[in-house]
């Protein structure tokens, strides 16, 4: 028994690991998908949680799981930077991974995850292909809280304005408020929808409206690019008005079919299901090798254009029947 | 029961004024259009919610009933279901979770805000677990697209939206019923004092139930209209909220939630009115930070300012009748 | 009679009703014929009233039997039995009154097709229903903004216009005064010679003997006796409904009044903000105020009161200057008023009776904000005893009680604070014989102890019976003044009609 | 006036028993310290909002306001000022927040729906506005921390978490009130019938707005709890739906929406089985996509069964009565 099995199980039983969100979205299922995929392929047992509201439920969530004596947990912690003390806690408890957002100052055993500021200045990559003269460009969002939310939104910023690469783990960012202006682009201002479609889609009409010359819009949660699509489509200025965007709904693919949506960035989100799975089992099995020495296993994000769009849209289909729900 | 609409008139008017006079683009058609469209679709609900808030009831599972109808929609077309078909089933199943909300009220005397806090729960679970919390999505239903979502031009400049068709068709209805025929009126008579309808040998509970039918099937038709609109549907979030911002709706408009007061007209506008104030927010540039502070801060204002009014109105008559 | 005579519209046979910890009905029979008005009398808590809505569809009985025409018939609904031509006037008011008059009226048997209203038939359709009933409003006024006495003349025209052939009156004219009870009687007597039934309750003997052709006794939940019109006088009525005599109905013993207790200075009230009101209540007085519906008697005592507040005026208790804000101030004061409106201002319905009895002086009786529990079971414990309260036990429900027994409470929460001044509004609306006397005793012996008593009555007899001195008012001010001297029955109605006034007080 | 709690001490038994057979875990120290720490925050709102139940108001707010306490009281630590005039700061705040409420309702005589649902949107906005938006924690405050967050330990064991004896506290304070005070009383008259509690020199408004301040300053206490519960707050969602759960419990433990009825520990009990629920859901491995809906359901069945098994009982005695 090298280091894996928790003393309560007695080692009679097999070790059970969990997979907790960071909320109720589809991305989630899809990660749900790459656990399931996992499971299968490595032989290990994997609950799959979302906590509806927020953190009080996923530390909720969290303890529940202790309590059960779980084997090993990868989480995406909600605000990581003041849950350190309560991962902790729970890194006593079992083996903790991080996923999605890390908790760098947590004994976490290891982050596995995208560089949303990364991701963030390869959407402003598309926005500068889709729109080679520059002009004016607006953002559409969720809720900026969220820290990949506000690092993505900087790394569109960046790339646009050719500022230098900024550090991952310590992003200056702009004010929300007011037009950034750079030489050739110039970012109008940043609308919050708190994730309410209709709202997203009446903002996108309201930029419409409000700024004659917008150019591209850029959705940076995934409901966002299908919204901002479907404003443009009705207000007839499909082509003239670009979009870009984040993640994988199939309206925003089927855009990127049809050329209506220029192209958008996917965290390929399975991975990080199967990722995390397949971490914790090895640390389980006492792999010296699971973890990388930096603590940290990337995740690459994929530009998805209509160069790839056909095996991409496959793959994510494969994965989305892999996640239902048994 | 005529209940003053003048209040919320004078706050639409003043919102739309200054919008107008601080953007120039507040009054191109577009934006127009796009006003009329979202205000008419929350229009729709608030109508429904008055009926039951008349009855001195109250529904909370407006908005996962939204999400449950949009749900189960995509998933039936997804499957590849008769497009009408598909239609009638989500709308019966609305005015079936009407009639449960109903009967659960007068039958087993369960009071209004728990049976619909329970559906919010209930029908937000359901949504989720059939769906897996996929979003979904209706494209290549084109007929139902343009009959759900399209325009009709008036004018080489302005077309209407869809749901102004169905708010206004709702809304002429609604109005005639309440305030013509005699179940309106004993729709008000019971929400103000059901013992005296019950005596005057009316039947409450049925038409009670009927209020509840009536909301939850035109919530449901407004599920349908959304997931038209929006082209897509996230079961975990699609009308979250929307009851919120419908009761508040049908109380600026005029309701109360003591039962027996009502008015259509006043209800439309005071839905327009909120989406009035989202929209010129957003074309004011003001941070969306501050869009709920304003939001709850102007429905404050009117309805203090309201009642204010009325209050000032009644002492100068007293006042003058001394004289 | 013959109870099985082939011209019998209505029979009810040993109908039985079970209510939680009251047997309501056991085995009641009552027979009602065409063109007859049949008085139903009986104690408070007789079960006159449970009766009435068994008749008509609002309860169902335990057993028993009910035959219309001969017929035996159901009446599981209200509807049912409006269908089958009768209607009842509840003893409570139940009216929407977020509605016109004309709304009330009609509501439920609106004329009109397929569901339409029609307005236009309604308006004139209620215009002569309240002519017949004497109210001048104008059908599109609210029934909110009335004052109860006109919406109970609304209540009755809404049974008048139901065309039914048997109607039921509980209690019609409690809140009526006698100008509008003599219309109601006209009302009804013409009814009769239509050949309609109608069965009528009243604790107003008075007003039996005047009306009925039959009187049938209920006492406890059981027929008492029943007595033909000539046998009809009061105190064979009293003595089935008490099982006994009752002697010397008004105790009234007038003494020398002594120092002024309440002195009302140019009060203006809201109700009528353009008449200034000035008078004296004297220590053990008892002073009656009379006048019509809506003469602004109710609206005087909420003002005095606190409930209203006054426009302008002084009033002083016990020569202190009071600030009457609320309630509060008034009983600080030394005041008291039992409401007219028992049901949404006398009483919390589902409290239960000890709670309600000490509500008032739960205050006086807290030690450092605690609850007394001794001393609220000692005052609902004395209310239920001396007022003799008929209830199960001090945990009852008061919601649970009939209307006399109700209003027992009602006075029985204000004697517990010993106030100096007694306001009465309407103090034996809807209240038996019995505890009318119970009542009477003991305003009685409150101002013989020296309080102040000012109490408005719409009952003739009551004013007559018990006043050392009336103030009369009319359309909200002061008419005049009538001294026990000269107090007579023309008197009073010449001024509470607008009538000249010979006593020399001018409002 | 009092009401049966004992359908929903059943409940609670059922849960519990089921989930413990079920799975072994569910019994351990840990798991229940955290049931109880969750059901006693919880409780604690349920506390504070039966108190303006009683007077037959709501208060849709609460969840608003912890948010914005949270969030308040994070942006002044951070700034570096004392942290106890932060505290009392944040307390003030709240009780200030129910004032107005009260005043708003009993002066201005607008509907406390239409009061609070303003609140929940207005306060949300602030606290979003002033923290810019951003997550805040609570790092750095040890004393807080334990003073708010901490544990007793009662044996090796086992450790009471920092909530229970708040909310003990509270209980017992809110018990003696509501039964063995005049004020108690006068709270649950005027719930019944404000009229007549007037008619009796209550002064029904002064005890309304202490409802309300009580409602929010239980309030705020738990928004700080939860703060330092949870170490972080994110001004747009700490908080959000609680008034949901907290007027859900209130209603399952004994409370009627139309006032005047009311028991401490049916709510504290209800506010635990709703935890409950969710903790057996987590250790019964119940997707989380079915939450919703089986706490929706098992709400609705409790409420349910209740007012039949209610019925029946009466049915029964009138029945026996009879004979
Ligand atoms: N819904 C009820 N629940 C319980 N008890 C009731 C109910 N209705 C009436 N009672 C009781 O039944 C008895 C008869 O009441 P009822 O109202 O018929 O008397 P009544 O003769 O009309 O009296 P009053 O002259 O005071 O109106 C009373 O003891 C009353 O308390
Ligand atoms: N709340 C109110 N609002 C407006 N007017 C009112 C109100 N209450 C009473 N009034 C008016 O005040 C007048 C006096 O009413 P009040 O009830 O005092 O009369 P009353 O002499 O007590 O008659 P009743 O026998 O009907 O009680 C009436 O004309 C009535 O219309
Ligand atoms: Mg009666
Ligand atoms: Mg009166």
């Amino acid at each position: 028994n090298p280091s894996g099995d928790d003393p309560k199980t007695g080692g009679a039983k097999k070790p059970k690991i969990a997979y907790v969100t960071n909320g109720v979205d589809p991305f989630w299922d899809l990660c749900a998908g790459g656990v399931r995929h996992a499971e299968k392929a490595l032989g290990i047992e994997c609950e799959v949680h979302m906590p509806n509201k927020g953190l009080v439920d996923q530390q909720r969530i969290l303890e529940t799981l202790l309590a059960k004596g779980i084997s090993g947990i990868a989480v995406s912690p909600i605000d990581a930077d003041n849950q350190t003390a309560f991962l902790n806690d729970a890194a006593k408890q079992t083996k903790l991974i991080t996923q999605d957002a890390d908790a760098p100052k947590s004994a976490r055993l290891c982050y596995i995850g995208t560089d949303n500021y990364k991701a963030g200045r390869a959407l402003g990559k598309l926005v500068k292909e889709a729109l080679p003269g520059g002009g004016e460009v607006m953002i559409f969002v969720g809720r900026l809280e969220q820290l990949n939310a506000r690092q993505r939104r900087q790394g569109v910023i960046d790339e646009l304005l050719d500022r230098p690469s900024q550090s991952a783990t310590d992003v200056k960012f702009d004010p929300v408020a007011g037009a950034i202006k750079g030489e050739r682009f110039t970012v109008l201002d940043t609308r919050t929808d708190d994730f309410d479609k209709a709202r997203a889609k009446s903002n996108a009409e309201d930029a419409m409206t409000k700024h004659e010359n917008l150019a591209c819009m850029v959705g940076l949660f995934a409901y966002n690019p299908p919204a901002c699509l479907d404003a443009v489509k009705e207000a007839g200025k499909t082509g003239k008005i670009k979009i870009c965007g984040f993640d994988e709904q199939d309206a925003a693919l089927a855009g990127i079919k049809e050329g209506t949506v220029h192209g958008t960035i996917s965290q390929q989100p399975w991975k990080y299901g199967y990722e995390s799975v397949r971490v914790l089992k090895q640390i389980l099995d006492g792999d010296k090798q699971a973890v990388p020495e930096n603590r940290f296993l990337e995740i690459p994000f994929l530009v998805v254009t209509k160069a790839n769009i056909d095996e991409f849209w496959a793959e994510k289909r494969r994965m989305e029947a892999l996640g239902k729900q048994p | 029961m005529k209940k003053n609409i003048l209040g919320i008139m004078a706050l639409f008017a003043v919102v739309f004024l200054f919008t107008a006079l601080k953007n120039d683009s507040f009054l191109n058609a577009y934006n127009l259009q796009n006003l009329i469209k979202w205000s008419c679709l929350y229009g729709l609900i608030g109508l429904g919610v008055s009926f039951v808030i008349i009855t001195g009831g109250i529904d909370l599972s407006i908005g996962s009933v939204i999400g449950l109808v949009a749900s189960l929609l995509a998933l039936l077309l997804s499957k590849g279901r008769d497009p009408s078909t598909c239609i009638a089933l989500v709308l019966a199943l609305s005015a079936g979770i009407g009639l449960m909300h109903g009967l659960l009220i007068t039958k087993v005397k369960l009071q209004p805000f728990v049976v619909t806090l329970c559906g919010l729960l209930f029908y937000r679970g359901i949504a989720r677990y059939i769906t897996d919390n996929q979003s979904m999505g209706f494209s290549g239903h084109d007929t139902l697209d343009s009959i759900f979502s399209g325009k009709v031009a008036v004018s080489s400049q302005f077309a209407l939206p869809a749901p102004f068709f169905y708010l206004v068709v709702v809304a002429v209805v609604a109005a005639l019923f309440l305030n013509r025929t005699v179940w309106g009126r004993y729709l008000f008579a019971l929400g103000n004092n059901e013992t005296a309808a019950r005596y005057s040998g009316i039947d409450t509970d049925s038409l009670k139930i009927l209020a509840y039918v009536a909301c939850s099937l035109l919530t449901g038709l407004a599920g349908v209209l959304f997931a038209f609109e929006l082209n897509s549907v996230q079961p975990a979030s699609t009308g979250e909220f929307y009851e919120l911002y419908t009761i508040a709706a049908a109380v600026l408009g005029g309701c109360s939630l003591r039962g027996g007061e009502g008015s259509v007209l006043g209800v439309i506008i005071a839905a327009a009115v909120i989406r009035l104030l989202y929209n010129s927010i957003n074309m004011l540039g003001i941070s969306t930070h501050l869009e709920y502070a304003i939001i709850g801060a102007v429905i404050l204002a009117g309805v203090t300012v309201d009642e204010l009014v009325k209050r000032y109105a009644a002492a100068r008559r007293t006042r003058q009748q001394a004289e | 009679m013959a109870d099985v005579a082939p011209t019998a519209l209505l029979q009810a046979r040993q109908l039985t009703k079970q209510f939680p910890g009251v047997r309501a009905l056991r085995g009641v029979s009552l027979t009602l014929h065409r063109g007859e008005v049949l008085a139903v009398i009986g104690e408070t808590g007789a079960g006159k009233s449970t009766l009435m809505k068994i008749l008509a569809g609002v309860q169902s009985p335990d057993s028993g039997e009910i035959l219309v025409g001969g017929k035996p018939v159901r009446l599981p609904s209200v509807r049912a039995a409006q269908r089958l031509g009768i209607a009842l006037i509840h003893q409570e008011l139940n009216l929407a009154d977020n509605l016109d008059i004309g709304a009330n009226l009609f509501l439920g048997r609106e004329p009109g097709r397929g569901g339409w209203i029609d307005h236009a038939s309604i308006r004139a359709g209620a215009r002569e229903q309240l002519d017949r009933v004497g109210l001048k409003e104008s059908p599109d006024t609210l029934v909110g903004t009335l004052p109860i006495g006109r919406q109970q003349l609304v209540e009755i025209a809404k049974a008048l216009s139901s065309q039914a052939r048997i109607l039921i009156m509980d209690e019609p004219t409690s809140s009526l005064s006698r100008h509008e009870t003599d219309t109601l009687f006209h009302v009804v007597r013409d009814l009769r010679s239509q050949g309609l039934g109608v069965i009528y309750i009243s604790h107003r003997l008075g007003e039996v003997k005047a009306l009925a052709d039959r009187v049938v006794v209920l006492r406890d939940g059981e027929n008492a006796g029943e007595m033909d019109r000539a046998a009809i006088v009061p105190e064979a009525m009293v003595r089935l409904m008490v099982g006994r005599d009752l002697s010397q109905f008004y105790v009234r013993q007038p003494q020398q009044p002594g120092d002024v207790v309440l002195e009302v200075d140019r009060l203006r009230t809201p109700a009528h903000p353009g008449r200034e009101l000035s008078f004296q209540v004297r220590a053990g007085e008892v002073v009656a105020l009379a006048g019509l519906v809506g003469a602004g008697r109710t609206e005087l005592l909420q003002t005095l009161f606190g409930i209203t507040p006054a426009l302008g005026g002084q009033v002083r208790v016990r020569g202190r200057v009071q600030r009457l804000r609320n309630a509060s101030d008034a009983i600080g004061a030394g005041m008291a008023l039992a409401p007219e409106d028992r049901k949404q201002h006398g009483l919390v319905l589902p409290m239960s009776v000890r709670e309600n009895a000490s509500l008032p002086s739960l205050r006086r009786d807290q030690r450092r904000g605690l609850l007394n529990r001794a001393a609220e079971e000692l005052v609902a414990r004395r209310t239920v005893d001396q007022l003799g309260v008929k209830t199960p036990g001090l945990d009852q429900a008061v919601q649970n009680l009939s209307g006399g027994n109700q209003q027992k409470i009602v006075l029985g929460k204000w004697l517990a604070l010993d106030p100096h001044l007694l306001l009465l509004d309407e103090p034996t609306r809807g209240i038996d014989v019995g505890a009318k006397r119970e009542i009477y005793r003991l305003m009685d012996g409150l101002a013989a102890r020296g309080v102040a008593v000012l109490f408005a009555s719409s009952e003739m007899e009551e004013v007559l019976g018990m006043a050392d001195r009336v103030l009369v008012m009319h359309e909200g001010r002061l008419a005049g003044e009538l001294p026990r001297a000269r107090l007579t029955e023309e008197a009073l109605m010449q001024l509470a009609t607008g009538g000249a006034s010979d006593s020399g007080f001018t409002a």
